[in-house]
């Protein structure tokens, strides 16, 4: 073997090397390109009535009127519900889809988590709507009747849709950060004496903290993004919810709602109800960057 | 950094072509698919659209043509019509001065009823237009000051934005700002007639055509829901089903399936569906 | 007091996972008992009719359409940008900008997404409400869940194969074809199936960008209306449970077939190993 | 104990003879941010020997090993300076890894065996340089294999999964797998570290049987392995080079007190 046909190919290579990495960066910046592209399409089609036909941004936040064919556009009760939705949902679907994982990941005797593992991850295929469609037909009746409410389309109805669509995603997200935890932690701990439903508490779960976190955001990104499921059980209502029976409209039903009847200020108003929706997405995604950051420390 | 940059400039550039090459693709196709026929597009409101989609149905049984038929809501029918986006808008409800303004031209195909309905349990089955009104704007807000039981009344309306709940709102005669504010909010037809049959205390209103057994029709002074009774003007809450278009954009194709609907076979299938045709 | 402590940890963890299991069979049994009726031959491969009656073949066929269409732009993008972040990138501003902004693309909410590719794909680039515009909507919709499930599959990836690789001098490319993904295959496929649900779930961004023709599609510029958007529209427009109940039979068997596939498909690569 | 001395006694006179460098480190110093790792470090590492690394834990003998065929490469933020010159070539001056890496071979502390088949895992490396002969591919690997001293145990399953060896026969498939490449230096980090007595012994044994045709450099924790093995040794303590000399010399008669500590254990 002389050396030059081998210097060639490692020539080769290299440049292959650098060739696929910069592919590879162009591939991540994909995202980049693509949240530039709908931040820049949404905010601007959004921020047209207030930059360029001289409507109040303060009163559009804190107006509680929402009457778009008399020229009125306030969201405050619909960021009062999308809030209200979101963390209610989180309240009990998270808990439950944790608790939910841990035992299919630590507890769970073999066979029965070798069948149920796979069968939640087939329901977090399960489309939105269905929900919808199930919250409607049975959770809307139920609590009409049960509560001896005039009407079921309520906070509560929306929180408990969105708590149960949330847990097939928490469940296998987190599922799997916990049985990537190094077996070692686990033996680590019950060595010192601790028993198992402690190590699980003290040290699995801390150590799968970030893929815990993940799930959480994504099943977070979930409620607040849902629209089909919510329009059928909301009620849309336009006001401040004072009780978990209210009717609600969040922010993104309002867009879902009006959107195909919509056109002109109407319609910029929406893609500004939009960027409400996502200037709460952002401040939230930051801070759990900033708690993640810190914990992973 | 500097060769990143240039490399990435290339690669944009590379993915802009592709995306233009694949865009003159799409033009290629939509020309290619005009060989079967000639493809008509129709968008607006979802309450036309399921009439539209009969229509459709059997008249591309009779010509070469493909119609495609987007429900997407009234207004933006109107302006998709207006930019050219689609050939002909459906509407349910009458043209706003600046759609006029912009010169639609607007083709009356049938004309559709709206029925106030409630659970089929409910007593009351005879409201006053004004009675309709004092219900929607809060006014009265128990089915027992109507002379039904001592339920609270349940509001059901469409979404600001909806032709039927314009057309609906300008006959009762209340504005958006007056519904009361509590009322339920459903985006469809379906959606009111689901909330309302399965809710004792609802009251809505939907189309003719929607109407069935798991709802009650309420008179309007006394006055039944039916095709006669609005083609002979004693029911009062009626209006036309349009289909809008500009003149320029309109071919012979888009003129052809008008004609159809308007002529007696097309007037024959509106009847059918439980429409009300124009004679 | 510590036993008593865990006994009822162990009941809560017992409690929570049988809520998750019963509430899940409760909808999944509720939609086949409404449903199952209308299932036959004719009702999946019979062509679909507005007075009724018909089948759903375009919308089977229309969610495939978008299903593959997605697929095929998103994997592969999704995968490589995943391997940027894990096995190329240094840690620096760049990359955290790049992890922003995929975290911030999982956040946002479909009808965003469906804003946009209305605003973006049909009108911009002017493909029309068609196939291929809610397709690039639903790629730039499950690139996150693809760039994160990768991620954590090749996370899991022992930092020692990298090392055993390029220790024989090969270069990170070869390792990276040759080791790291095939092991990080499963991982993968878990996100692709978590990707396919998703566009199979997807209505509101589909809506608006593919939007409602009942018709089968002639082509990926056709606009056309997947199952999902379908079943919304049963509901909305006809309030009709039984059948969107039966739709949601289709995509539950559907998506139950993928993930058996997927399934095997990873076990049949282990066992390979 | 006493005969393994007398061995490398033997071998390191006639190494002063006819013994040429291949390895020539000069004053290279290695940093990890802003800590630095290597201070110093020069010594010439001879051809056709074992030079064995000696110290405590975090003394720089791995970090050292792990530059001679820059895996320190793969640490963000790892600066070095000073020169390691192997056949007359700074390694650090080349851009050219990929040969480096194949000439400068490496075994680990724990077996890192590719979840694919033995014979997947040997002929990796040639398939990697491009060959593709089956028959070549072959040759390679029953050559490698037997090289590594364990031909006998897995001929008849090489098409089986890697993972499924005992850990002694997987570090020497992973030698295997190194020799592969016929490489002109082998690193070995802790090589036996994981591994049971006998599977170190057979292990320790083969090194002393490749030294034949390889350079090889060696960290150990075990001072007899390296007394056994090694001709030359050099002890290494918080990142300098405290001692290198002929084995026997270091274990015997060390110019240093700290080298004596250590090999007396009174710390480490």
């Amino acid at each position: 073997m002389s050396d030059s046909p081998i210097e060639k190919s490692n020539k080769r290579k290299y440049f292959l090397e650098k060739l696929s990495g910069r592919f590879f960066l162009f591939c991540a910046l994909i995202s980049v390109i693509s949240l530039a592209l709908i931040i820049g399409f949404v905010f601007f089609k959004g921020l047209t009535p207030f930059v360029a036909d001289g409507y109040s941004f303060v009163d559009f936040i804190f107006g509680n009127d929402w009457v778009p064919s008399e020229d009125k556009f306030g969201v405050f009760p619909m960021i009062v519900a999308s809030l209200y939705a979101t963390i209610g949902s989180l309240i009990i679907g998270v808990p439950i889809g944790l608790f939910t994982a841990v035992f299919l990941a630590e507890i769970a005797p073999k066979p029965i988590a070798k069948i149920l593992s796979p069968s939640v991850q087939l329901l977090a295929g399960i489309p939105s709507v269905l929900f919808g469609v199930f919250g409607l037909a049975v959770i809307v009746p139920f609590l009409q009747n049960n509560l001896g409410l005039p009407k079921g389309q309520s906070l509560i109805a929306v929180i408990i849709v969105l708590a149960i669509m949330m847990l097939p995603t928490i469940v296998t997200v987190s599922e799997t950060a916990i049985r990537a935890v190094p077996k070692s932690y686990r033996e680590g701990s019950l060595a010192l004496g601790v028993s198992e439903i402690g190590t699980i508490f003290k040290v699995v779960i801390p150590a799968a903290k970030s893929g815990i976190m993940a799930a959480i955001v994504l099943s977070m990104g979930r409620a607040i993004g849902e629209t089909m499921a919510v329009i059928l059980v909301a009620g849309n209502s336009l006001i401040i919810p004072t009780s978990l029976t209210d009717s609600v409209r969040p922010l993104t039903t309002n867009i879902a709602l009006e959107m195909g009847y919509a056109a002109g200020t109407h319609q910029e108003m929406l893609f500004a109800t939009g960027i409400v929706l996502f200037s709460f997405i952002l401040i939230l995604n930051f801070v759990l960057a900033k708690i993640s950051a810190k914990g992973g420390q | 950094m500097n060769k990143i940059k240039k490399f990435s400039i290339y690669l944009i550039a590379l993915a802009i072509t592709v995306l233009l090459s694949a865009c003159s693709g799409g033009a290629n196709n939509s020309n290619s698919s005009s060989n079967d026929g000639y493809t008509l597009s129709i968008s607006g409101s979802t309450s036309v659209g399921p009439l539209a989609e009969k229509l459709a149905e059997q008249y591309e049984q009779k010509e070469e043509i493909n119609i495609e038929i987007n429900q997407i809501g009234s207004s933006a029918g109107i302006t998709n019509s207006i930019n050219g986006v689609s050939e002909i808008g459906m509407s349910s409800r009458d043209l706003k001065e600046e759609e006029v303004a912009s010169g639609l031209t607007e083709t009356i195909i049938a004309y559709d009823g709206i029925v106030v309905v409630t659970h089929p349990s409910n007593k009351v089955d005879d409201l006053t237009i004004d009675e309709v009104k004092q219900i929607f704007t809060g006014k009265v807000t128990n089915w027992q000051e109507l002379g039904g039981d001592d339920l609270e009344i349940v509001v059901v309306s469409r979404e600001d934005g909806s032709g039927s709940r314009d057309a609906f709102q300008e006959i009762v005669g209340y504005s958006s700002g007056e519904l009361i504010k509590n009322s339920i909010i459903a985006s469809g037809n379906g959606n009111i007639k689901n909330t309302v049959a399965t809710n004792k205390h609802a009251v809505g209103f939907i189309s003719f055509e929607y109407v069935d057994d798991s709802v009650q029709p309420i008179k309007i002074n006394g006055v039944e829901a039916t095709p006669e009774n609005v083609l002979n003007q004693t029911y009062g809450l009626s209006r036309p089903f349009l289909f809008v278009y500009k003149d320029e954009n309109l071919s012979e194709e888009g003129q052809g399936f008008i004609d159809f609907i308007l002529s007696s076979d097309g007037q024959q299938i509106v009847a059918e569906a439980g429409i009300i045709p124009l004679k | 007091m510590n036993k008593i402590k865990d006994h009822l940890l162990r009941g809560i963890l017992w409690f929570s996972s049988l809520l998750t299991i019963v509430i899940l069979v409760t909808i999944i049994g509720y939609i086949f008992v409404k449903g199952y009726k209308l299932i036959n031959f004719d009702f999946i491969f019979g062509d679909y009719s507005p007075t009724g009656g018909g089948g759903i073949w375009p919308m089977v066929v229309t969610t495939i359409y978008t299903i593959v269409i997605s697929l095929l732009i998103a994997t592969p993008i999704g995968i490589f940008a995943a391997v940027y972040l894990q096995e190329y990138a240094k840690q620096g501003r760049l990359v955290r900008i790049i992890r922003f902004a995929t975290e911030s693309l999982t956040g946002i909410p479909s009808i965003i997404y469906g804003l946009f590719g209305a605003v973006f794909f049909v009108a911009t680039l002017n493909f029309g409400m068609s196939i291929i515009a809610a397709s690039l909507t639903l790629t730039i919709i499950i690139l996150p869940v693809v760039i994160r499930t990768t991620e954590e599959a090749l996370k899991t990836v022992p930092q020692s194969y990298r090392e055993g690789s390029l220790a024989l001098g090969t270069t990170k490319l070869q390792t990276l074809l040759k080791v790291i993904l095939p092991s990080a295959v499963p991982g993968i496929l878990s996100g692709i199936i978590l990707s396919m649900g998703r566009i199979i779930g997807e209505s509101a961004a589909i809506f608006l960008t593919a939007g409602t023709v009942a018709a089968l599609p002639e082509g990926i510029f056709s606009s056309a209306r997947t199952l999902t958007v379908h079943s919304y529209l049963v509901t909305q427009e006809s309030g009709d449970i039984e059948l969107a109940s039966a739709i949601g039979i289709v995509l539950i068997v559907i998506i139950l077939v993928l993930n058996l596939t997927a399934t095997y498909i990873s076990k049949k690569l282990n066992k390979a190993d | 104990m006493k005969t393994a001395i007398n061995l490398s006694n033997d071998s390191s006179v006639q190494a002063e003879t006819n013994k040429n460098v291949k390895i020539s480190v000069n004053n290279f110093n290695l940093f990890y941010g802003e800590k630095q790792a290597l201070y110093d470090v020069s010594l010439d590492i001879y051809e056709k020997e074992v030079t064995a690394l000696i110290g405590p834990s975090g003394c720089g003998k791995s970090t050292f090993l792990r530059s001679i065929n820059r895996m320190n490469d793969l640490i963000d933020n790892v600066k070095i300076s000073g020169d390691i010159i192997i056949d007359n070539e700074n390694i650090y001056r080349t851009n050219d890894v990929i040969k480096l890496r194949t000439k400068v071979g490496m075994v680990f502390q724990k077996p890192n065996l590719f979840p694919m088949s033995i014979y997947d895992n040997v002929a990796y490396g040639p398939r990697m340089h491009g060959i593709k002969n089956k028959q070549e591919l072959n040759q390679i690997v029953e050559e490698s294999l037997r090289g590594a001293a364990i031909w006998d145990e897995v001929k008849d399953r090489l098409k089986t999964s890697a993972l499924g060896l005992s850990g002694g026969q997987q570090q020497r498939v992973c030698i295997a797998r190194a020799i592969a490449m016929k490489p002109e230096v082998i690193l070995m980090d802790e090589p036996t570290s994981a591994l049971d007595p006998i599977s170190t012994l057979k292990v320790e044994e083969l090194v002393g049987k490749m030294k034949k045709d390889y350079t090889i450099v060696i960290v150990t924790h075990n001072m007899q392995q390296a007394a056994r093995v090694s001709d030359r040794t050099a002890f290494f303590l918080n990142g300098e080079v405290v001692e290198y000399d002929k084995t026997d010399t270091i274990f015997s008669v060390p110019k240093d007190k700290r080298t004596e500590d250590y090999i007396t254990g009174r710390f480490g």
